[in-house]
């Protein structure tokens, strides 16, 4: 998808040879009426001086890697397979699964499902008595 | 004999301070001249012999000659002597100076002479000093070996520093 | 201290102090560097003198020996400068100041 | 930690023996494989929060989200410099290349030590290579200028953290980050606690960079190449919240007044700063003060050491590192077209690149911390943690909240909207690989919506 | 098969960094190993391991 | 030079330094310090220009003066004393006499104006033995006698840092850098000589082989001026890459091995509780690192695709092979890696 879009700009190395661009006026220039600000920024007969051809020119399937073609391709193959379907995706999925670690998710959980049932049952979210007092055996005096 | 040691002792500072004082190089080579003589005297005085004839001889008969010759070489038109003004004040600052240090460290001598005065020695045929230089031709091997390489560098030394390359050249002032 | 050092000090101190004061010659400077040699070389005959010991001796000779280098070193440094900068003027050597 | 250490040094041959033609795929490649195994650290299983120990180094949930970050920004350095290197010789892109490497390197084992003067000296060696990146490949004469204002910073700060630490040394005969934490208070008289407290915290404050001592931030950014500026505003910066949370550690029981003009400063700062970025009409600049703004943030966090507050900043120094990484790499692709970082002379590049636009809004959003992102979650974090601290904090949090949305706003539309100048009009489409490597900062930022708890630190 | 040497040619160096992980799980290995040499022995734990059974870190 | 006449200098060179260093008397040392000065001196003056001649007399006249002092103190040490022995002066007045004689020779910062003006004017060559091999014969003389006044060492020291960086901020010329560059290590060495002489050492050991490092790499490039480095990229590229690591790690930059003796300097200090002599050492070491980062810039950092802040020089002058350069590379090796392992190095010294 990302590719199809890039060839977005595929137009423009045909319009190169013309300097006017869609961006300004796309009606006929009539004679010598052409926009004189763009005259001024592109004079008509100094385009064949040193200015930055663009890649597109040469490589129209130009994805920004390399000016040469074969290059070009493999490095975008790679990147976007190391880069998406290796590091994002592979490593998503090993994150996500990650071992529960000292049970925390567990616990939380554990905590909304009790929560939720205490509230169904119209408990107070939480006892002031954690433990159960009866279930706690103290030390008896004569302990002491 | 201490008397005449005081003189030569305060001979020798007069002489030094003739040096220090910034003269043209012919007064200084003149005081140097004078310290080296008091000096010698003063050896003596202290009962050496050889010594002060080595000191005599070096000093004297090499040394000066050579300094003579140098001066020469940077000779100029009007030296300055000790009586033009910017060596007066030097002159009287470092009298004042060594005055001041003397007085100061006066009262403080332990015992006027220090050591002693080798009276005895004359009746030795050989005195300690000849026979120290003797010793260091007999025993002291490595440092007459090493004195010999020093004289030796000096040679190639002076001679590489002076050798002339095409440009340069001995010129007056 | 005594007499004897104080004046053999007192000779040194001033050869330096002529030395590291005023120059106007390099020549002079190198008379002030011989006239400290001259006192060491003094001190240190005084001292065996004094002391009467045969290997001390011997300490006078070298230094005397090495006081000699150190001259006639200084002296062809001194051909040379005039060589190169026409006259053995301490203010002259002022070429590597910043 | 060997497992990713010697692929990474490994990378430095791979970089000078590859063929010429296969040089940026092939160190691509296995920059991306080492960032996967680097995702391992993210496994914790240790009962003590330290895990993958070896005698030097190890790693801890504080530090391991900062490890894989850096694993993280190599591939994408990589992928951003390849079109401004393009024009370089072979031999400066393979030590371009080696200087990214080195810098990840160092940077890994800052984060990896146990041991604090190794960590003060991979602290310092990260200078190196950066220095080099900004002074040799960035593009206007300043450069010189702000790698000296970097390097001098810098040192200047952290040189009495050396002998801070040093001394410490001393004191209580180990500097191992495992055993420090259970010794006692360290008893020094009170006149010297100010002293060593500023002294331990000031290189990690300079380096974050406090207000104040900001001034070099901005010119690096400016001046740097992109895999500069995003490295340094990624990780570097991270570093002196990182170490700060270290020394904290030991600095715990002291002098707890001391931090107050800090906080004063880091607080006032998140506002000067975002309000210059309001008036700022360079984009790299821009994004430089901004991430001076949230370092402030970071900085208040940390200095009131609370449990949330550790939390809040670490989730804001991750969020953050990707957002204006993100930010960089945008402002570099406008600037590769235009040559120019000036916004008035770039507007309107929605209407040229309609894609990237949307880059741009969602990095902006990211910025701004809107709500599902990790950057919400870190700020949030942080200003109910400061709130606790003292109530009046929240002038402060909430107006630079405020601000901060308003000049990620006027960014979006300075650079996006608005008309089209005439000297724009031919430009290059934007390229897959721009796409790309905006994907990888975003996604990653997206996904950790889902599982925050991977930056949380040890906190949760 | 000459094509397949050529492409050992060209693409050989994509076998350092694999390398340099096998090693370095190797050496991480062995010094897993040094550090753990007392972890299932100690008075803590007070026991030696029974022949087949797990050791309890990892 | 005549071949013959150059081993004769290069061996009593050796042989001064040996004799300093092997003399438990003062005679003695005295005598190596004397031939070491003698032997140097024609190869200071060889290329007989004005500079080089000049340079020579300074040279000359300082280290016979300092030569002559340390006599003198120690002539009366013996008087007050009786003994000529190095190790065992105890005379407060001539034991501080001869450490100022001693840092004299070294160059050390109230006694340091010469050494900027002797290296500007020889060669690279002889800057290098200058620089190097005729500071270890005091250095080890400064060793081994007893310091008896510890704060002399401590002001001297922290001054020479602080002159050594501030001296070297306006120079252009690349010897007076380097000459202030040595003034300022060897602040570092007088400054913990007293706490630990092992330390010292170690620290004169990495300085040496930065400073022939950085000598070889100035003498490869033909650079004695920092305009002349901007075309170092031409003649010798490897150099180019390398050189600021070289002089970052003159500058004491941490991964590099310069690093080390300030880090053990540093250390030794705190333990010794001078904290606040450490903190205004290590930060006026800041000032000397200015100076070989602004030398970094011209060299590599500022390579010609990109704009230049100085001008370029319109002659190249080509790299010449010396019989030194073999060492180059030995000596980068030693400036840039050897930290990690200067733990186990300094314990061969100790």
């Amino acid at each position: 998808m990302l590719i199809r879009l890039s060839r977005f700009g595929l137009a423009l190395p045909r319009l190169l040879s013309n300097p006017q661009t869609r961006f300004v006026s796309q009606s006929k220039p009539s004679g010598a009426t052409v926009s004189p600000a763009l005259t001024e920024l592109h004079p008509v007969s100094e385009k064949a001086g040193h200015e930055e051809v663009s890649p597109f020119v040469k490589n129209p399937d130009y994805h920004g890697f390399s000016t040469d073609p074969v290059v070009d391709e493999w490095n975008m193959r790679v990147a976007f397979f190391m880069g998406i379907s290796v590091a994002l995706v592979i490593g998503g999925t090993f994150l996500r699964y990650l071992p529960d670690h000292g049970m925390r998710e567990w616990a939380r959980r554990e905590a909304e499902r009790v929560i939720l049932q205490r509230e169904k049952e119209g408990l107070p979210v939480i006892d002031e008595n954690y433990y159960d007092p009866n279930k706690i055996i103290l030390p008896s005096a004569e302990d002491k | 004999m201490s008397y005449l040691v005081c003189v030569l002792l305060f001979g020798l500072m007069v002489g030094s301070v003739g040096v220090a004082s910034n003269p043209s190089p012919y007064f200084a080579a003149m005081g140097l001249v004078m310290v080296s003589g008091v000096g010698c005297g003063v050896l003596i005085c202290f009962g050496g012999s050889f010594l002060p004839l080595v000191f005599f001889l070096i000093y004297l008969g090499g040394m000066m000659v050579v300094f003579a010759f140098s001066a020469a070489l940077s000779a100029e038109p009007y030296p300055y002597g000790w009586g033009n003004r910017s060596v007066k004040m030097y002159v009287a600052a470092y009298v004042l100076g060594v005055g001041c240090a003397w007085k100061v460290l006066l009262g403080k001598w332990s015992g006027f002479w220090g050591g002693i005065l080798d009276e005895s020695g004359e009746l030795l045929v050989l005195r300690g000093d000849m026979m120290g230089v003797a010793a260091m031709h007999d025993v002291g091997g490595w440092m007459l070996v090493l004195g010999g390489l020093g004289l030796l560098l000096t040679l190639f030394v002076v001679l590489e520093l002076v050798r002339g390359v095409s440009r340069g050249g001995l010129r007056t002032v | 201290m005594t007499p004897i050092q104080m004046t053999f000090s007192t000779m040194f101190l001033l050869g330096l102090m002529g030395l590291t004061f005023h120059r106007t010659h390099l020549l002079s400077a190198l008379l002030c560097l011989e006239s400290m040699m001259l006192s060491l070389f003094l001190a240190t005959s005084l001292w065996a003198l004094q002391l009467s010991t045969i290997n001390i001796a011997t300490v006078p000779m070298l230094l005397l020996a090495f006081s000699a280098c150190e001259a006639s070193s200084g002296l062809a440094l001194l051909v040379a400068t005039a060589r190169t900068h026409g006259s053995d003027h301490m203010q002259n050597l002022n070429l590597l100041q910043c | 930690m060997l497992k990713i250490l010697i692929p990474t040094l490994l990378l430095i041959p791979t970089s000078w023996l590859a063929k010429a033609k296969w040089l940026w795929p092939t160190t691509l490649l296995h920059s991306f494989i080492i960032t996967l195994f680097s995702l391992a650290w993210l496994k914790n299983t240790s009962e003590t929060n330290w895990s993958t120990l070896n005698p030097y180094m190890a790693t801890d949930p504080l530090s391991s989200p900062l490890l894989t970050l850096t694993c993280w920004l190599l591939p994408l350095m990589i992928l951003a410099s390849q079109n401004h290197l393009a024009q370089d010789p072979l031999v400066r892109q393979r030590i371009y290349i080696t200087l990214l490497v080195t810098l990840q390197l160092s940077l890994i084992m800052a984060f990896a030590a146990t041991e604090l003067t190794m960590f003060y000296v991979m602290f310092e060696t990260t200078l190196i290579p950066t220095l080099i990146l900004i002074t040799r490949w960035g593009n206007q004469m300043e450069r010189l200028n702000a790698g000296t204002y970097f390097l001098f910073y810098t040192l200047a700060s952290s040189l009495p953290l050396l002998i801070t630490l040093l001394a410490l040394q001393n004191k209580t005969g180990t500097l191992s980050l495992l055993i420090i934490q259970l010794l006692g208070p360290i008893p020094i008289s009170p006149y010297v606690n100010i002293i060593w407290w500023t002294t331990s915290l000031l290189a990690f404050l300079v380096k974050m960079p406090l207000y104040g001592v900001h001034l070099w931030l901005p010119k690096a950014h400016v001046e740097a190449p992109i895999a500069g500026s995003m490295i340094l505003a990624a990780v570097l910066l991270k570093l002196g919240g990182y170490g700060m949370m270290r020394m904290m550690l030991i600095l715990s029981p002291l002098a707890k007044e001391l931090c107050y003009p800090f906080i004063i400063l880091a607080l006032w700062g998140v506002l000067m700063t975002s309000s210059i970025c309001l008036r700022q009409t360079d984009l790299k600049s821009l994004i430089a003060y901004s991430s001076v703004s949230h370092m402030g943030l970071v900085a208040a966090a940390i200095l009131i050491q609370t449990p949330w507050g550790l939390t809040g900043a670490l989730i804001l120094m991750i969020a953050h590192g990707l957002t204006s990484s993100a930010l960089f790499c945008l402002a570099n692709t406008n600037y590769e077209r235009t040559h120019s970082r000036t916004m008035i002379l770039t507007r309107g590049s929605q209407m040229i690149l309609p894609l990237m636009a949307t880059w741009w809004l969602i990095t902006c959003l990211a910025n701004l911390a809107l709500p599902p992102l990790p950057n919400l979650m870190g700020e949030l974090i942080i200003i109910s943690a400061l709130l606790g601290w003292s109530w009046w904090t929240i002038i402060f949090t909430g107006a630079g909240a405020l601000i901060t949305a308003t000049y990620s706003l006027y960014m979006y539309l300075m650079t996006q909207r608005g008309p089209v100048p005439n000297h724009m009009i031919s430009m290059n489409p934007s390229h897959s690989r721009e796409h790309l490597l905006l994907t990888l900062h975003l996604l990653p930022l997206l996904l950790l919506v889902f599982k925050p708890t991977t930056i949380w630190g040890s906190a949760y | 098969m000459v094509n397949f040497v050529a492409l050992v040619r060209e693409h050989w160096v994509n076998i350092l960094v694999p390398a340099g992980f096998v090693i370095g799980w190797y050496l991480d290995r062995l010094q897993d190993q040094k550090l753990t040499t007392f972890r299932n022995k100690s008075a803590l734990y007070s026991r030696e391991l029974k022949p087949g059974e797990e050791v309890t870190w990892k | 030079m005549n071949p013959y006449l150059l081993i004769v200098l290069l061996t009593s060179l050796g042989l001064g330094t040996a004799l300093t260093l092997s003399s438990t008397h003062w005679l003695l040392a005295w005598l190596g310090l004397e031939v070491g000065t003698l032997a140097i001196l024609p190869l200071m003056a060889q290329p007989h220009h004005p500079r080089a001649t000049e340079a020579a007399t300074k040279y000359f006249i300082v280290q016979a003066t300092a030569a002559a002092t340390l006599l003198f103190a120690a002539i009366n040490n013996a008087w007050l004393q009786g003994h000529w022995d190095i190790q065992h002066m105890s005379h407060p007045l001539f034991t501080s006499m001869i450490t100022l004689a001693l840092l004299l020779k070294l160059g050390l910062a109230p006694m340091h104006t010469w050494m900027p003006e002797v290296i500007q004017g020889v060669s690279l060559n002889t800057g290098l033995i200058v620089s190097t091999w005729q500071k270890i014969a005091p250095f080890i003389l400064l060793l081994q006698i007893k310091q008896i006044h510890p704060p002399l060492l401590t002001i001297i020291g922290l001054a020479s840092i602080l002159i050594g960086g501030w001296g070297g901020l306006n120079q252009t010329q690349l010897r007076k850098i380097l000459a202030y560059s040595s003034i300022a290590h060897l602040g570092w060495m007088v400054l913990i000589l007293q706490h630990s002489t092992a330390l010292a050492t170690f620290a004169l050991l990495i300085y040496i082989f930065m400073t022939s490092a950085t000598f070889i790499t100035l003498k490869k490039c033909k650079a004695t001026t920092i305009n002349m480095l901007t075309t170092t990229w031409t003649k010798a590229p490897t150099i180019t890459l390398v050189a600021p690591l070289m002089l970052l790690s003159l500058g004491g930059l941490p991964p590099l091995s310069g690093f080390a003796p300030k880090w053990f300097i540093l250390q030794e200090l705190t333990q010794q509780n001078f904290i606040p002599h450490a903190s205004i050492a290590a930060l006026a070491a800041l000032l000397s690192l200015y100076y070989y980062l602004r030398l970094s810039y011209s060299i590599t950092l500022s390579l010609s695709p990109n704009n230049l802040p100085e001008c370029l020089q319109w002659r190249v002058n080509y790299p010449i092979s010396t019989p030194l350069s073999s060492a180059l590379p030995a000596a980068l090796a030693l400036t840039l890696f050897l930290l990690p392992l200067t733990p186990s190095a300094l314990t061969l010294i100790i």
